[in-house]
C-alpha cells in the first residue's frame, strides 16, 4: 500500500450547536502551519442545535481549495449521521468513529478506528463535567493528529490563536488532544496510506473568510454607515464591521467617526443606507437573497436619484428562503435588473479573500466615482468559510470622492451648478452634500422627473435625456471596473469564463481536462458588470467557450450573450446549483458534455462516449441537459 | 422680538439676517384650500420667526400630497423626496451625515400609518432628531381619495363605501414607541400649529405632529372627522401654547402673568408656556397623555396642543458619541487606517 | 382649400380638476356615434388641481388608433398653456380658445376662433353659478360640433350615456352645447379645411378602457379574491372589480362569492392574494412599477411554493416614482425574472381592449394550471384612455382549475400523494385546499427546501431535483400560452416584433414604411413569456427583425435575443421611452436607421441618408445610437 | 370530561374520536429547553382537550425558530410558513378560502415587532379570525441572537452590546391597534398557557398571546427580562384563568363555588372563569387595560393573564357576507357570470 501524502480529504460529522467547531478549525489551521494548503468548508444545517453537521478538510499539496466531492477520511461522532457517514468512506478510505456508537459497521474495504472519546475525557480531571462534550471533540482531533501526522506544535498553535493565548482553556483543549495523541499511539495500528508531511506552500499565507475581509476592506475604505439586518450568510460581515471598526478608527479623543445601525428589515436597511449616501457618508449594507429582494424599490430610487450606495450580498441558495446555509450564484441577473423601469446596477464579483477585502474599499470608490449602487455578489462559501490567502494589501490608490462640489468649489464656479447636469459628458454630474453652507448648494431629490437643475418635470424630452444619461453614465462606467482575471495555457483553443468563488475548482477542472482530455482550456473570470475591454478581446479568441456557474439558468451565459450577441453561437452554459461548492468533478463533466472536438470523424464517437461518462456522473446532468437547445443550435450556426 | 408670535408684520429680516422669501419655497401645485397648503405656510413662519438658518435643515418626505409640500417651504434647504412609506429610513441615514442638522420631515397619513407603519414606529424608538409633520386627512389624497388607516369608521365616500376599521391614532402610536415629543393640531387653527411647529423645533430628538389637514377635494364633508367643519367643532385644545425663544425675558414675563402656568424647558433653553390648562393637564406625565388619547378617541374630541414631551432623552445621533466635524466632512485622514494597520489585521488573521 | 375629411387630430388644453373630461368624452363619443374611428389619450399631470391638462382626440378614416404627433386643431381653455398651445398648432391648423384669455396671438398661418364660453353660462339661467366653470367645458363642444360638423343628435346620446340618462345634468350640458353651436353658427366664419362627415366604421363597436376590461374580464374568469393598493395607474382597475361585481355575481340571497381587500401596501396586497391563491380561490391584484418592485420577495415565494396568483401590471414610466401620468413598456425584464435565485414568471401581453378583458379570464386558467405566478403587462395608455374595440366576447372554454384534488380524489388514491410529486411527467403536481376534509389532504407549504412530499429537506439533491422540475414546468407552460398574433404583407422580406399597445402605430408605420420606402415588413405581436413555437418559426424567416418597444434598453429584444441565439445578429432593437404612447412616426424613423437595404452597391448611401433624416427628426436618435453596436456586429457576423 | 385541564390522562379518545397523537407534529428541531416546545405541547395539549378538528385549522408562521414551530404539531393541518414578518398577509387572504376555518399563527418577537411591525398592526385592525400567537425571547433566535425589538433597553449580550432601545410591547401595539383579545403569559407557566390557548382558539376574531418564550441559547442570562428566571421572579397573574367548553355545567358549577370570580361568556357560548383578580381587574375594559400594560412596563412586572376582551366586533369575514359554501368549493356556476350578461356589459361600454 503506497502512501497518500498532502492529497486527501477529511470529514467529520457532529452535532450542531456540540461545538466541534473549534475541534475542526484547530485541525484546519494545524495543517496550515504544516506548510500544506489546506482548505475547510462547513456544511451546516439551517438550525440552531442538535442536526447532523459537516466539516470538511482538504489537503492538497497542488493547492487545489475547491470542493471535492470525495473523502479518504471520515470521523464520526454523531450517531444520527453515522451509518450515512459510514457509507461515505471513500473505498481504501479510513473510518474514525466515537466508540460509544454501538451500530453495525458492515464495511471491510476501508480502516476502521474507534475512539474512546466520552472515556478519556471522563477520566481528565482537568475538565468540568459541563466541558465534557465540548472538549471531548479534542479527542479526536488528538488521535487523528497521530494517525496522519500533525504535528502537536501546530495544534497548539492553533488553540493559543483561538483561545486568544487565554491559559485554561487551552491547557484543558490540548490535554484532550494529547489524551487521544496518546491513546492512539498506544492502541491504534495505521491501516491506511493518507499521511501528512511539512510542506513549505503556506508560508506567509493568512487564514480569513470572506465576510471578516469584506468587512476589513470596506472599513480601509472608509466605510462610515452601515445599516444592516441579520440574515445568514450575511450577518457575520456587519458583526465583523462591529468588531473592528473600534481597532481601526480608534481615535485620542474616543469619538467615532463612523454608525453601524440595526435596523428593523431590509427595507429600512436599505433606505438608511440611501439617506446616508445621499448625505455625503460612505454607506453601506449586507444581506443575503431575500434581504436584496425586499430592497429592490430603494436601489430603482438610487439608481434614479443618483446616489452611491454599497449593498454586498452574500449569496445563498433560492429562490425564496431555498437553503439558507446553502451556497449559489443565482442573484446575479437579478442584481443586474432591480426593479421596474429601466435600470442598471454596477455589479461586482470577488473571487476569493484577497478581492473581498479589496471591492470593500474600491466598492465606495466606484459607488461615489458614478453615484450610483454597486453590489457585490460574494457567496456563502467565500464569505464564511476559512479560505488560506495571500495577506490584505493597503489600498494602492487614494480615496477617490468622485465629483463633490463644497463652498468654496461653488464660489469659484459663482454657483453655475445643476446636480444633473452633464459638465464633463461622461454622463456623471457634480453633488453636494447637506451642512454645505453656500446658498446655492442645495438641491430637491426625488425619484421622479427631474431636470439637470433637479427641478420637478413631467416634460418626456427632459425625462428621455436624463435616462440617456444615465445610460452613458454605465459606459464610462467599464473604466472604473476591476478587469477579468486571465489563466492562460499554450495553444489553447477553448476557453472557461466563470465568476467568483469557484476559481480554484475551475483551475483544477483545467489541469484535469489537460490531463486526462489533452484539453487545453484558457479562464477568464469576470470580476464586474459591465463588461470591460478584457472580456470583449478574450471571447473573440476561442471556437468554445463555456460558461461554468452556479445556478440553474446560467445567469452569466445570458449576460454575456446579451453583450456579445456576435459570438453567442460559442458559448456554451454550464450550469448547476444544488448548493453545495462547485467541484472539479461537476465543472469537469459539464464541460465535457458540450465539448465538441475540433476535427469530426473520430472524435464524435468519443465526445458522445465521454458525454455518457458526464451522463452516468449524474451531477450536472440535467443542467445540461436543459442546454441542449443551445448546443445545438451552435452546431447549426457552425455549419 | 422676531420670536414674538404674531406681532404684526415682523422686521423684515430676522436675526439671521433674513427676510421671509428666504424660506419660501415654489408656488403650490396643491388645491385650493388643502390644509397642506396653510402647514406649509406656518412652517415658513415659524422658521422665520426663529431665525433658523436654511442651510441647517433637511428637508423629507414620503409620497403623497402632503409629501409634495417641502418642494413648497424652504427652497434654500436641502431636501429628499424619497419613496412612500419610507422617509423615516432615509432620514435616519441621511441625518448621520451631518447630527449639527435638524429635519422636517412631512408624511401623510397614508404614508405613515398605512404602507409607513413599520418605519414609523421604528423611527419614533430611535429618537431620530427631526420634526416629524403628519399631514392627516383621513384619505389617500393623491391616488384620489381612498380611505387611510386613519380614516374614522363608518366614513362613506361615493367611490369607495364605508370604512370598517377603527382608525390608527397616530399620538398614540407615537405615545407608545416612546416618542419624545407628541402634538396634535389642526390646520384651521393656524397659531397653535406655528407654536407648536416652534417647540416641535426646538426639540432635541423626534417630534410628531399629528396635524388634522383637510382634503378639500375628496374628504371635507361636514361630518367627516378631517374635515374643516368637524374640525371647528370638535376642537378643544389642551392649553394655550406659546413658544419663546432662548433669552426673550422680556416675553416670557408677559407670558407668566397670568393663571395657572406650566412652563417646558427644551433643550436649547427656549420655553413653551402653557395656559388655560384643561383641568391641569401635564404633557410630561406618559400615563395621563395616554388618558387624555383614550379619552378623546372615546369622545369624538379633537385634543390638541402639546401632548407628551420627554427633554431628557439623548436623540440617536448622541448615543452614537460621533466626532463633533460632521461625518461628511471627514477626510481621508479620519477614515482610511494607517498604513502599519495592515499588518496588524494580517496578524490576526492566523 | 380643398377639405380633409375624417382625418386630423384634436387636442384640448384645460387645467386638470376643472371638469373638462366629461366635455372630452363627449367629443369623442359622438365622434364614435357618427361611424369614424377615433381614439382618444389623455395626458394629465401627476396632480389633483390646477395644472395644465391635455386631451387627444384623433379621427382616423383608416383606422389608426395610435397617437400622431401633429394636432390640426387646438382648443385653448388654459391660460397658463396658451402659449405653447398656440404653438402646437399644425400649419394651416385651427386654434379654438376661449376669449376670457388675452394673450398675444401671433400666427397668421392659421385659423383663429375666439369662443366666449364664459359669456355663454353666465347668461344661462338654467346653470348655477357654481357649476358655469364645469358646464363652460360645453361650450367649446358646441363650437366644436358646428365648426367641424358633429351631429348633435350623437353629442345628445353622448351625454345621455354619460349622466346615465339623469335629465338635469344633461339638459344642463346640453343647453351650452347648443348655445355654443348656435353661437358659432351666426358668428364663426369657417377658414379651415377639417370636416366630420358620417362613416359606417364603427358599428357594432364598443368603447372602453383597459382596466375596466380587464376588470370584467377577470370577473367573467371568476375572481374571488382581489387586494390591491391604490396606484396610478393600476386604481381603476381594483375600483372598477369594486364597480362591477356586484352587477356580474348578484345572487337571490344577497351573499357575495368574493372579497376585495384594500390592502395597507403592496406587500400586504401581494402577501393576501398568495394567502388566497394557496387556499384555492382565483385571486389577483393589480399594482404599477413601484408596487411591483415591492412584490418582489413574495413573487419569488409564490413560483418557488407554486401558488397560483395573477399580477396586473399597468406600466408606467420608471424607474423609481418616475413619471407616474406617462405611459412606457420597461417593466418587461423585470418582470420575467422578479427576485433573488434562480426563478422565472409567466407574462401576458394584451395588446387591446379584447385581450384585457380575455386575458381577465385566461389568466386565471393559466395560474391555476401551471400553479404559479402570472404577471400581465398592460400599461397607461392602453389602462386608462378610452379605445374602440370589438364587443367583449364570452369565454369560450370552461374554467380550468387545474390539477387539484377533493375528498373523493384522495379516496380514489388511497392517499398515494405527494403535493409536489410530478405524476404526470409534466412538472406540474396535483394540490389540494385547505378544508379538505381528507385526514390525508393537508400538507405544509414553505419557502424553504422541501421534497416531493412537501417535508422540509436541506438535501443538495433533492433541491436540484426540484428546481428542474420548475424548469420543465415552463416548458410545458409554452402550450398554454396565447399565441402571437401575426400580420402579413406578400413579399415581406424584414419583420416587426412588437408587443402590447403599440398595435396600430405599428401597422400605421409598416403602411407608410411601405408607401414612402416601398419596405415591406411583416409583423409579429407577442403577447406571452414563455415564447410559443409560432414565435420560434416567425424569427427564421427574416432577414432583418426591427423590435419595437416603448422603453430604453430594448427588454423585448433581450428576452428574444436570449431565446433564439442563433437568429441574434437579425435583431435590431427600436427603443424609446418618453413617456408618450407610440407613434407611428417614430417607429418608422427608429426602423429606418438601423435599416440595410438588400442591394449592397448603391443602396448604402441610400440606407446612411435615411439613417441621416432620422437623425434629424430627433425622436429616437438617442436610442438608436445606443444600439449602433448591434448593428456594425451586425454588419460584421454577416461577412 | 374531556375538557378539564390538567385531569391526569385524559381519556385516549376525546369527542373528536382522535387520541393525543392525531395533534402532534414532527419532532423538534430547535434547542433542548427553548420556550417555543414548551409552547408547542400546549398547543397540542389544548387543541385536543377542546375535541378541535386538525382539519378546521390552518397554521401559519413567518421566518424564525418561532416560526418552525407550527411544523411540531397538528400534521394533520394545513400549514404555510410563510416570508420573514409576513404571516400577517398570508394568513388574512388564506382564510378566506373557507371561513369555517380558523387560523393558528406562530410567529417571533422579530418576526413581529420588527420586520412585521406593519402586517402585524393592520391584521389587528381587520381583526382576521386567528389566534396569533408570539413567541417572545427578545432575540433574532434563528439568526443567533442579535436584539429584536423587544429586548429591553439595557439588555447587554456579548456579542451584541447594549440595547439602547425602549422595547416594543406587543400587547399594547394589539390594544391600540383595536384587537379583540389580548393575553399576556410565560413558556414556565403552561397551564396557563394552555388556558389562554383554548380561550383565545374559542374566540372570534383576532387573539394575540404575547408569550414570553425564553431562548435558552442566546438570552436566558437570569437578569434578562425574557429568561426563565426572571420570570420566575416578576410574573404576576393578573388572574387564574380556566377555560370551560359549551355545555360543561359539572365544572362551571366548581369553578363557581370560590370567592370573586369574573365569567367572559366566548362566541362559542364556552366560558372564561377568572379568580383571584389582581384588585378586581376588568378585561373587557380597555382603559383599565391601558393602565395595567403601562404600570406593568414601570415596575417590571410581568402581568400574565388574559388581558383585553372584546366578544361584540364580527371578524374580518363576516363583515364581507360570504356565501356559506366555503369559496374554495364554489364551481363554475356560482363564479362565471351567465352569458347574457356578455350582451348587458357590452351595452354598457358605449
Ligand atoms: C409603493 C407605492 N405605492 C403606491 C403609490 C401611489 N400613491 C401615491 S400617493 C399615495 C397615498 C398618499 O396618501 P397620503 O400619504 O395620505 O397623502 P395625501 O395625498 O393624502 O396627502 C399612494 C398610494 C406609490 N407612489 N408608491
Ligand atoms: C427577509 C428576511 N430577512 C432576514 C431573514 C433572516 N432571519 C431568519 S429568522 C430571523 C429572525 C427571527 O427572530 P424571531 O422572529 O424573534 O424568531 P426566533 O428565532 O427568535 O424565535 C431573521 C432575521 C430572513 N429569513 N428573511
Ligand atoms: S387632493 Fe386633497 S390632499 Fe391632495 S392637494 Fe387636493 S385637497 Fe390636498
Ligand atoms: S436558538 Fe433560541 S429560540 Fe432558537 S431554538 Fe434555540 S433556544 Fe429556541
Ligand atoms: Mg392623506
Ligand atoms: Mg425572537
Amino acid at each position: 500500500m503506497n502512501k497518500v501524502v498532502n492529497d486527501f480529504s477529511i470529514i467529520v460529522g457532529t452535532k450542531n450547536g456540540s461545538g466541534s467547531s473549534t475541534a475542526n478549525n484547530t485541525i484546519l489551521r494545524a495543517i496550515f502551519k504544516m506548510g500544506i494548503p489546506v482548505s475547510g468548508k462547513n456544511l451546516f444545517p439551517s438550525n440552531i442545535q442538535g442536526l447532523p453537521t459537516w466539516y470538511t478538510i482538504r489537503a492538497s499539496k497542488d493547492g487545489y481549495l475547491g470542493r471535492r466531492e470525495i473523502n479518504e477520511i471520515v470521523i464520526a461522532i454523531n450517531p444520527d449521521s453515522f451509518t450515512r457517514d459510514l457509507e461515505s468512506v471513500a473505498p481504501g478510505g479510513a473510518f474514525f468513529y466515537a466508540d460509544h456508537i454501538r451500530l453495525p459497521i458492515n464495511r471491510t474495504d476501508i480502516a476502521i478506528y474507534p475512539m474512546p472519546v466520552k472515556e478519556l475525557v471522563k477520566n481528565d480531571p482537568n475538565v468540568p463535567a459541563d466541558f465534557r462534550d465540548l472538549v471531548g471533540n479534542m479527542v479526536y482531533v488528538g488521535v487523528l493528529a497521530h494517525m496522519i501526522g500533525i504535528d502537536l506544535g501546530n495544534i497548539q498553535a492553533a488553540l493559543d490563536f483561538h483561545f486568544k493565548g487565554k491559559q485554561k482553556p487551552i491547557s484543558m483543549n490540548m490535554g484532550a488532544v494529547n489524551a487521544g495523541y496518546e491513546w492512539a499511539k498506544t492502541n491504534l495500528e495505521k491501516k491506511d496510506p493518507f499521511y501528512l508531511e511539512p510542506m513549505d506552500k503556506t508560508k506567509g499565507m493568512i487564514m480569513a473568510d470572506g465576510n471578516t475581509a469584506a468587512a476589513i476592506g470596506s472599513i480601509f475604505g472608509g466605510a462610515q454607515f452601515v445599516a444592516w439586518y441579520p440574515i445568514t450568510p450575511a450577518t457575520s460581515l456587519a458583526e465583523a464591521m462591529n468588531d473592528y471598526f473600534p481597532m481601526l478608527r480608534k481615535r485620542e479623543d474616543g469619538k467615532h467617526t463612523y454608525a453601524v445601525v440595526q435596523a428593523e428589515d431590509e427595507l429600512a436597511a436599505v433606505g438608511m443606507a440611501v439617506g446616508a449616501g445621499w448625505s455625503g457618508l460612505r454607506a453601506m449594507t449586507s444581506t443575503s437573497g431575500p434581504g436584496l429582494s425586499l430592497m429592490t424599490e430603494f436601489v430603482g430610487l438610487a439608481y434614479y436619484a443618483e446616489v452611491p450606495i454599497v449593498i454586498w450580498d452574500i449569496q445563498r441558495i433560492g429562490p425564496s428562503t431555498g437553503l439558507p446555509t446553502r451556497t449559489s450564484q443565482a442573484d446575479l441577473r437579478f442584481s443586474t435588473n432591480m426593479g421596474h423601469g429601466d435600470s442598471d446596477t454596477i455589479v461586482l464579483m470577488p473571487g476569493n479573500m484577497n478581492e473581498c477585502f479589496d471591492f470593500g474599499w474600491q466598492s465606495f470608490d466606484i459607488a461615489e466615482r458614478l453615484q450610483t449602487p454597486v453590489v457585490i455578489l460574494s457567496d456563502l462559501d467565500m464569505g464564511m468559510n476559512q479560505w488560506m490567502s495571500k495577506p490584505f494589501e493597503y489600498p494602492k490608490t487614494p480615496m477617490d470622492r468622485g465629483k463633490v462640489l463644497f463652498e468654496k468649489d461653488l464660489d469659484e464656479l459663482k454657483g453655475n451648478w445643476g446636480r444633473y447636469l452633464d459638465k464633463d459628458g461622461d454622463g456623471i454630474a457634480y453633488r453636494t452634500f447637506p451642512g454645505n453652507k453656500h446658498p446655492l448648494s442645495s438641491y430637491f431629490t426625488r425619484g421622479t422627473g427631474h431636470d439637470e437643475y433637479a427641478r420637478y418635470s413631467e416634460d418626456g424630452g427632459i425625462f428621455h435625456r436624463n435616462m440617456m444619461r444615465l445610460k452613458k453614465k454605465f459606459v464610462t462606467a467599464k473604466q472604473y471596473m476591476p478587469k477579468p482575471v486571465v489563466f492562460k495555457t499554450p495553444g489553447a483553443k477553448v476557453a472557461i469564463i466563470a465568476y467568483g468563488s469557484t476559481e480554484s475548482a475551475v483551475n483544477e477542472a483545467r489541469d484535469l481536462l489537460a490531463k486526462e482530455q489533452g484539453i487545453k482550456a484558457d479562464f477568464l473570470r469576470v470580476r464586474a458588470i459591465p463588461f470591460t475591454q478584457e472580456a470583449d478581446e478574450f471571447v473573440r479568441n476561442y471556437d468554445q467557450i463555456f460558461v461554468v456557474e452556479m445556478n440553474r439558468d446560467g445567469h452569466l451565459h445570458q449576460l454575456i450573450s446579451w453583450e456579445y450577441p456576435e459570438h453567442v453561437m460559442k458559448l456554451k452554459s454550464v450550469a448547476f446549483g444544488d448548493g453545495m461548492p462547485a467541484s472539479a468533478k461537476w465543472i469537469r463533466e459539464g464541460i465535457l458534455a458540450q465539448y465538441t472536438e475540433p476535427k469530426p470523424a473520430k472524435s464524435v464517437k468519443k465526445a458522445t462516449a465521454k458525454k455518457k461518462v458526464a451522463v452516468k456522473k449524474a451531477a450536472p446532468k440535467k443542467s445540461v441537459a436543459s442546454k441542449t437547445k443551445t448546443v445545438k443550435s451552435g452546431k447549426k450556426g457552425a455549419k | 422680538m422676531s420670536a414674538l408670535p404674531m406681532a404684526g408684520a415682523p422686521a423684515n429680516t430676522n436675526l439671521a439676517g433674513l427676510t421671509k422669501n428666504d424660506y419660501r419655497g415654489n408656488p403650490t401645485t396643491l388645491c385650493q384650500g388643502c390644509g397642506h397648503n396653510s402647514i406649509s405656510n406656518q412652517i415658513v413662519a415659524a422658521m422665520y420667526e426663529m431665525n433658523v438658518v436654511p442651510e441647517n435643515v433637511i428637508k423629507f418626505s414620503g409620497i403623497g400630497c402632503s409629501s409634495k409640500s417641502p418642494t413648497y417651504f424652504m427652497n434654500r434647504s436641502f431636501g429628499f423626496n424619497s419613496l412612500h412609506g419610507r422617509m423615516p429610513s432615509i432620514a435616519t441615514g441621511a441625518l448621520f451625515g451631518d447630527h449639527h442638522l435638524k429635519g422636517i420631515g412631512v408624511s401623510g397619513d397614508g404614508d405613515t400609518a398605512s404602507i409607513g407603519m413599520g418605519q414609523f414606529k421604528h423611527v419614533m424608538r430611535r429618537n431620530v432628531n427631526m420634526v416629524y409633520i403628519v399631514e392627516n386627512n383621513g384619505v389617500y389624497g393623491l391616488t384620489k381619495g381612498q380611505f387611510s388607516a386613519t380614516a374614522e369608521k363608518g366614513l362613506s365616500l361615493k367611490k369607495q363605501g364605508t370604512n370598517p376599521y377603527m382608525p390608527v391614532d397616530i399620538c398614540m402610536e407615537a405615545l407608545i414607541s416612546n416618542a419624545t415629543f407628541i402634538a396634535r393640531s389642526f390646520a384651521g387653527n393656524p397659531k397653535q400649529v406655528k407654536e407648536l411647529l416652534k417647540a416641535a423645533f426646538a426639540h432635541n430628538g423626534i417630534a410628531v405632529l399629528d396635524i388634522i389637514s383637510p382634503c378639500v377635494t375628496f374628504n371635507n364633508q361636514d361630518n367627516a372627522y378631517h374635515s374643516y367643519a368637524w374640525g371647528k367643532d370638535h376642537e378643544e385644545p389642551l392649553h394655550d401654547i406659546t413658544y419663546i425663544a432662548p433669552r426673550n425675558e422680556i416675553m416670557l414675563e408677559q407670558e407668566l402673568q397670568d393663571g395657572e402656568v406650566r412652563e417646558v424647558v427644551m433643550h436649547d433653553g427656549s420655553i413653551v408656556i402653557l395656559k388655560n390648562l384643561e383641568n391641569g393637564y401635564d404633557p410630561t406625565n406618559r400615563f395621563e397623555a395616554l388618558r387624555v388619547l383614550e379619552e378623546a378617541q372615546r369622545n369624538d374630541w379633537l385634543a390638541t396642543g402639546l401632548i407628551y414631551v420627554n427633554t431628557e432623552k439623548p436623540s440617536l445621533a448622541e448615543t452614537y458619541n460621533l466626532v463633533d466635524t460632521p461625518l461628511n466632512r471627514l477626510t481621508k485622514s479620519d477614515l482610511r487606517p494607517a498604513p502599519e494597520m495592515i499588518d496588524k489585521i494580517n496578524a490576526l488573521m492566523f
